[in-house]
């Protein structure tokens, strides 16, 4: 070895240690998505394999010099028969197979623990319903079903977890979602797989799979202090949203007690139920998802809040099965200068001023 | 050598000539067109407004196609191509809409 | 029995024939108002040339880029602006408009039996319009670059760069107007500029081929164009069309975009797909396998090539019913590819082989289509497509399908009708080690990127994590041979053009019009015009032919 | 072909028409072929609009009642004209081919000249009504006003005085109706000026007699053209101006 320049060697090393083939299978989707891709590998080695076949013993066989004259052959239905219909039945199996893994993943399991996921450039920004927030990392259990609501502040960034085998597109105006559950503690890379500008390649992270006691022991370390749900609540008071929403029979808006998941009827006619997105779309353009029976008074909130205050409002809302606490905060917005949250007939009350965040 | 007054004649043939009264029988249908979808359009018949307003329009497309264009005395050809332009719009209308209508489903 | 299929006149005796388009006038004016649509194609293969070596130099900066982990031999939005231009280059000044404004504009009048095409001045003018595009593009670059990628996202095209967003998106709208001329007079010729006796099913494949795309090009091309006015409009005077904040929907704009732009990919691929079809042909002295089969495949991936756009979108946030549409009808457009390639691999069945150079070319062609092909299918199916979009996976696929596909027929048609195009041969031996220096180098190139997307790198990274190296490195090194591979070719083509020997009207002994015509042809391609009487590649009736020739010198 | 070639060449001259391109074999090719292009290209054309017609039925469907009120911003006179106006130009267009075709020097100009004109009325007319919206201040992104919507009774000239204020975020989705008023009525207006000026150069040539010595295919695909931009318009005038244009 003593001939190979040292520096050479320095690389192979390096290289050779750092080497991979295969990504790590660190999901319970992922072995399910590899049998899907080992399948499609395997036929178009055999479809591969075949057309390399004829080509080379034809071109063998019927090289001018061994077969000086060709013989005209117009074609041969059974033939195309053949291989239209093989190619289109294995074709149909990927689709099928395919679209159950699709579903798979992008259909969250009613009891997957949320995790908000805010993109912006450059950088990924995970809030936890307890409160914790990170940047550029997500520490997740192993073994419990996460699912990630995700949302872009402003361009189209994408959520790539490829040793889990998901990814979603962080987009702006709405919220996407995935989920997934890890099967082997450990870290693994997160990257933002949609061209986003200039630090595209620096929207990079680590998603830290931890057992479930040092899970705890790291919520624990990681809190700021409030949860999500409570940061939501100071907003929501100071917002004065509950001026309108709460439980007195004057109430101008609806009562937001256990209305998440809650089927609401609408002044424009049809149903809706009241997830995460139809939360976001009520605070930010509310005229068009008035609730049946309520005019729409309600001012816009768009460009006031926050993509992270909004999720903290969610997250409130999310949470809110008594009215205990909403009647406490009003009690404070009370003692405000008349007409602040009181003003009454069909005028909107004054959105708050500059943007809040929690 | 003496082809061409021979194709001349074929090409009058086939190029056929509509009368000026078909166009003025035309332009009044589509006058009277445009009022009726102005009328219709303040009466209130919920969701039939929309498709009162476009059922008028595509008429009077129809018309003018038909007509003002020559379509109806055109060649297969024409007439394919007319077809064709449809189609295509309609499958971008169509499969665009086909993502935004089915976003909500599953989610009541 | 020799092992070659060319026929050369004498070289002692040959010349080029005094009269031909070339010679026919001369002057720089003669070429630049010319209405001649084998001038227009050469003046499209120069200026295509040249866009694919500055394509291919922002290539190449890409991939030195990917050497090293870090982004060391340039800051991150230059190595943005790069991939960029190298998109917007590649695309829509190469590969849209390379076989079909090049060898197509050369040969579709002359397959057909036509003295031009049906509109000389179109033709002229989409010429300039091409022109005119890359000298956008051009600026552009020059003046500071762009670095919104080739796909034109929006918000981030409309909102969030200051780079030129606005000259670029002009360059593209001229570009595709130049190719809706294009693929318009292609249309309107194939229909009614068919010589006597040249029914449907007696035109070459090429001609379907180039028909196909050509329905593409007219009904898909003009969305695009609204795409890119809308995302003009809107980042001039910020109206809100595609940004939420304002109500506007951004997927709105990738449904238009990707509407012109999936089809595009046939556009692209279809023309290479004609060019395959003629030099297996030939080079097996057989008629294609399935001569219907594989016209009517051409016609059935244009139209559903207009139904599958939305599977560049499958992670975006659509509506997981409509991935289902989309993508079984992905899995049905991928069925008429299969098609052609077992067809074409039929069509050596019993023929009489030679490995000329455009024989090499085609089976590249073959062999990389076929695995560009069949990833593709990893990416349709909704599933696997969760894991490989956006990743280098989806890169390797389509350089796979564009560079192995494309280029290749690209190559192995200018080498093939070279002789046409010029009166003179290239030379043999060097031509088919640039063939195979080329293969070599692509798949040195680009296979090492499946591996990446497999590991999960994602594209337009300019800083990698560093276990990713070793096959960056990998490509990197392809990447140069690669390079290599594509220089040779204009070298020994430019040589060739003195120095190349003389062709005569038939060297392949091929049975298409244009073949029993002089080389290079005269103006009006045709003294008379012929009357088809036999069905394409109907090698028996050039064999008589050629005797009856034969017998009448004697 | 002949035995001398100046027979071969008188010969050619009497075959072919001045204005039979070489490379076609016959007229009625020539003319096929141009026709043909035509309607290809106007296949385009409907694909260009396409896009922008798709645009306009996401967001009708999602903000319709801001569509509602920024279509009560236009006026019902001025469209309905400015809609008698184009018919009627394309009904005078339809008669030029006839005169072309009929070798009508005299007529095929008259009724170029009353298209050009009817032209020049709808444009104007429409300059009318982009007057209006600047002075409003509702051309998005021109400090875009959404007064108008949120407090009605302060929009002294609006057409439908019963209109009741729209919420403030429905407000401002009006901006998204009024990119499209402009987006398509603008590149309407784009084509009729395209269309106009080409007219100007045809009168010209009508008067020196081009077009009604049997050669009409220009007159022919021009008026295509024209009855082409006039569909779009019969299409834009409903969605446009006419949505629920009744007491809400």
């Amino acid at each position: 070895m003593s001939h190979i320049s040292p520096v050479l060697w320095q690389f192979f090393v390096k290289w050779m240690t750092n080497f991979a083939l295969f990504p790590p299978e660190a999901s319970t989707i992922a072995p399910q998505m590899d049998a899907l891709i080992f399948f499609m590998v395997l036929v178009s080695l055999i479809g591969l394999t075949i057309v390399i076949l004829l080509v080379t013993s034809f071109s063998i066989l019927y090289h001018k010099k061994r077969h000086p004259v060709a013989v005209q052959i117009e074609g041969s239905t059974l033939l195309e028969a053949t291989w239209t219909i093989i190619p289109l039945g294995l074709f149909l199996i990927m689709f099928v197979w395919g679209s159950l893994i699709y579903f798979r993943v992008y259909t969250p399991p009613a009891n997957a623990m949320n995790i908000y996921v805010v993109g912006k450039q450059w950088m990924w920004k995970a809030e936890h319903p307890g409160g914790q927030h990170e940047i550029n990392s997500l520490h997740i259990p192993v073994g419990r079903p996460i699912q990630l609501t995700l949302i872009s502040q402003d361009v189209f960034h994408s959520f790539s977890i490829p040793a889990f085998r998901v990814k979603r597109e962080a987009i702006p105006g709405r919220y996407t979602s995935v989920w997934f559950q890890a099967t082997t503690p450990g870290t693994y890379h997160l990257f933002c797989t949609q061209y986003c500008g200039t630090n595209h390649s620096a929207m990079i992270g680590d998603i830290v799979v931890l057992s479930l006691a040092d899970y705890k022991k790291w919520l624990a370390q990681s809190t700021s202090g409030a949860s999500l749900a409570q940061n939501g609540e100071r907003l929501f008071a100071s917002l004065s949203c509950n001026a309108c929403h709460n439980d007195r029979p004057d109430a101008r808006g609806p009562n937001l007690v256990n209305v998440y998941g809650s089927k609401l009827a609408l002044s424009s006619g049809g149903s809706v139920t009241a997830d995460d997105a139809y939360l976001r779309e009520a605070i930010l353009n509310p005229s068009q998802h008035i609730t049946q029976g309520y005019s729409p008074i309600m001012p816009t909130y768009q460009g006031q809040i926050s993509e992270d205050g909004v999720i903290a409002l969610v997250e409130y809302i999310k949470n809110l099965n008594s009215n205990y606490r909403v009647e406490q905060t009003l009690n404070t917005t009370d003692l405000l200068p008349e007409g602040e949250g009181k003003a009454t007939g069909a005028k909107p009350a004054p959105a708050a001023k500059g943007a809040v965040n929690p | 050598m003496n082809d061409h007054p021979e194709h001349q004649a074929h090409h009058e043939e086939e190029h056929h000539i509509v009368s000026p009264k078909v166009y003025l029988a035309i332009v009044a249908a589509l006058l009277v067109g445009t009022g009726l979808t102005v009328i219709a359009a303040q009466i209130e018949m919920g969701v039939l407004n929309p498709i009162v307003a476009l059922g008028i329009a595509v008429i009077k497309a129809t018309l003018v196609v038909l007509f003002f264009m020559h379509v109806k005395y055109s060649t297969k050809l024409t007439k394919l191509t007319v077809g064709a332009g449809l189609f295509t719009f309609l499958a971008l209308i169509g499969m665009t809409l086909a993502d935004y209508i089915s976003r909500a489903w599953g989610r009541w | 029995m020799s092992s070659t299929v060319v026929a050369l006149p004498d070289q002692s005796t040959a010349r080029i024939p005094k009269v031909n388009y070339l010679s026919k006038e001369n002057g720089l004016l003669s070429w630049l108002l010319t209405g001649d649509h084998k001038r227009i194609a050469i003046l499209y293969l120069i200026s295509i040339t040249f866009f694919f070596f500055i394509g291919g130099a922002m290539a190449g900066l890409i991939r030195l880029e990917l050497l090293t982990p870090q982004s060391d031999l340039m800051a991150t939005d230059t190595y943005n602006k790069v991939f960029t231009m190298h998109g917007v280059i590649m695309v829509f000044l190469f590969l849209v408009p390379s076989v079909p404004a090049t060898i197509g504009n050369f040969l579709i009048p002359l397959m057909v039996g036509a003295k031009d095409l049906a509109l000389p001045k179109v033709n002229l003018l989409s010429w300039y319009l091409y022109v005119f595009a890359g000298i956008m593009v051009l600026y552009t670059m020059i003046s500071g670059g762009v670095d919104t990628g080739w796909t034109f996202t929006t918000p981030l095209s409309t909102h969030y760069l200051n780079t030129h967003v606005l000259s670029t998106g002009i360059a593209i709208f001229i570009a595709g107007f130049s190719s809706i001329f294009t693929g318009l007079n292609f249309i309107v010729t194939i229909h009614k500029m068919r010589a006597p006796g040249m029914t449907w099913f007696r035109l070459p494949l090429f001609v379907w081929s180039h028909y196909a795309a050509s329905i593409l090009m007219v009904l898909g091309t003009p969305v695009l164009a609204i795409a890119i006015v809308l995302v003009a409009l809107e980042r001039v005077f910020g109206i809100g069309v595609f940004d939420p904040t304002r109500g506007g929907d951004p997927l709105l704009f990738q449904h238009l975009f990707w509407f012109y732009s999936h089809p595009a990919v046939y556009i692209m691929i279809l023309p290479g797909m004609g060019v395959i079809s003629e030099v297996v042909s030939t080079f097996s002295r057989k008629r294609v396998f399935g001569y219907t089969a594989v016209a009517f495949s051409s016609v059935a991936i244009a139209v559903f090539g207009f139904f599958v756009w939305e599977h560049h979108m499958f992670i975006m946030g659509v509506s997981n019913y409509s991935t289902l549409v989309f993508s079984l009808l992905t899995m049905l457009v991928a069925v008429p590819s299969a098609i052609k390639i077992f067809n074409w691999s039929f069509t050596l069945y019993r023929g009489s082989l030679t490995f000329e150079t455009p024989m090499l070319y085609a089976f590249g062609f073959m062999g990389l289509f076929t695995i560009g092909g069949l990833t593709g299918v990893f990416l349709g199916s909704t599933g696997t497509d969760i894991h490989f979009t956006e990743t280098y996976f989806i890169v390797a696929h389509f350089h796979f399908v564009m560079v192995g596909g494309m280029l290749m027929a690209f190559l192995a048609g200018v080498h093939f009708w070279w002789p046409k195009m010029t009166g003179r041969m290239y030379p043999e031996k060097i031509s088919q080690l640039a063939a195979v220096v080329t293969f070599i180098g692509f798949n040195f190139t680009f296979f090492p990127q499946f591996i990446l997307g497999m590991l999960g790198m994602p594209r337009r990274y300019a800083a990698y994590p560093p276990e990713f190296q070793i096959l960056n490195v990998f490509s990197t090194a392809g990447a140069s041979i690669l390079g290599v591979g594509y220089l040779l070719p204009i070298l020994y083509l430019t040589w060739s053009l003195k120095y190349g020997e003389i062709a005569g009207n038939n060297p392949w002994q091929a049975t298409g019009l244009e073949w029993q015509i002089q080389s290079p042809p005269l103006t009006e391609n045709f003294p008379e015009i012929p009357i088809m009487d036999h069905e394409a590649y109907d090698y028996e009736w050039l064999e008589r032919q050629q005797q009856r020739e034969a017998q009448s010198v004697g | 072909m002949s035995d001398s070639p100046a027979i071969a060449q008188a010969a050619e001259h009497h075959e072919h028409p001045p204005y039979q391109r070489h490379h076609f074999e016959t007229v009625a090719q020539q003319f096929d072929a141009a026709n043909f292009a035509m309607w290809l290209f106007l296949l385009t054309e409907i694909m260009f609009f396409g896009g922008l017609f798709m645009a306009y039925l996401l967001y009708r469907n999602w903000y319709f009642h801001a569509f509602v009120a920024g279509s009560h911003q236009l006026s019902l006179l001025w469209g309905t004209l400015n809609t008698t106006v184009l018919i009627t130009s394309s009904f005078t267009m339809a008669m030029g081919v006839w005169c072309a075709e009929m070798r009508k020097k005299g007529g095929l100009v008259l009724c170029l000249v009353l298209t050009f004109v009817l032209g020049l009325v709808f444009l104007g007319i429409k300059t009318i009504e982009y007057t209006e919206k600047i002075e409003k201040h509702h051309v998005p992104g021109f400090h875009y006003s959404v007064k108008s919507f949120v407090d009605p009774a302060s929009d002294k000239e609006a057409t439908e005085a019963h209109d009741k204020p729209l919420a403030p975020d429905m407000a401002q989705k009006t901006e998204v109706y009024f990119f499209l008023y402009f987006a398509m009525t603008g590149m309407h207006a784009l084509h009729m000026i395209i269309g106009i000026c080409i007219l100007g150069y045809m009168i010209f040539r009508a008067q020196a007699g081009a077009y009604t010595t049997g050669h009409v295919t220009f007159v022919e695909n021009f008026g295509l053209y024209w009855h082409f931009v006039d569909i779009i318009w019969i299409f834009l005038f409903p969605l446009l101006y006419l949505i629920a244009r009744f007491p809400a």
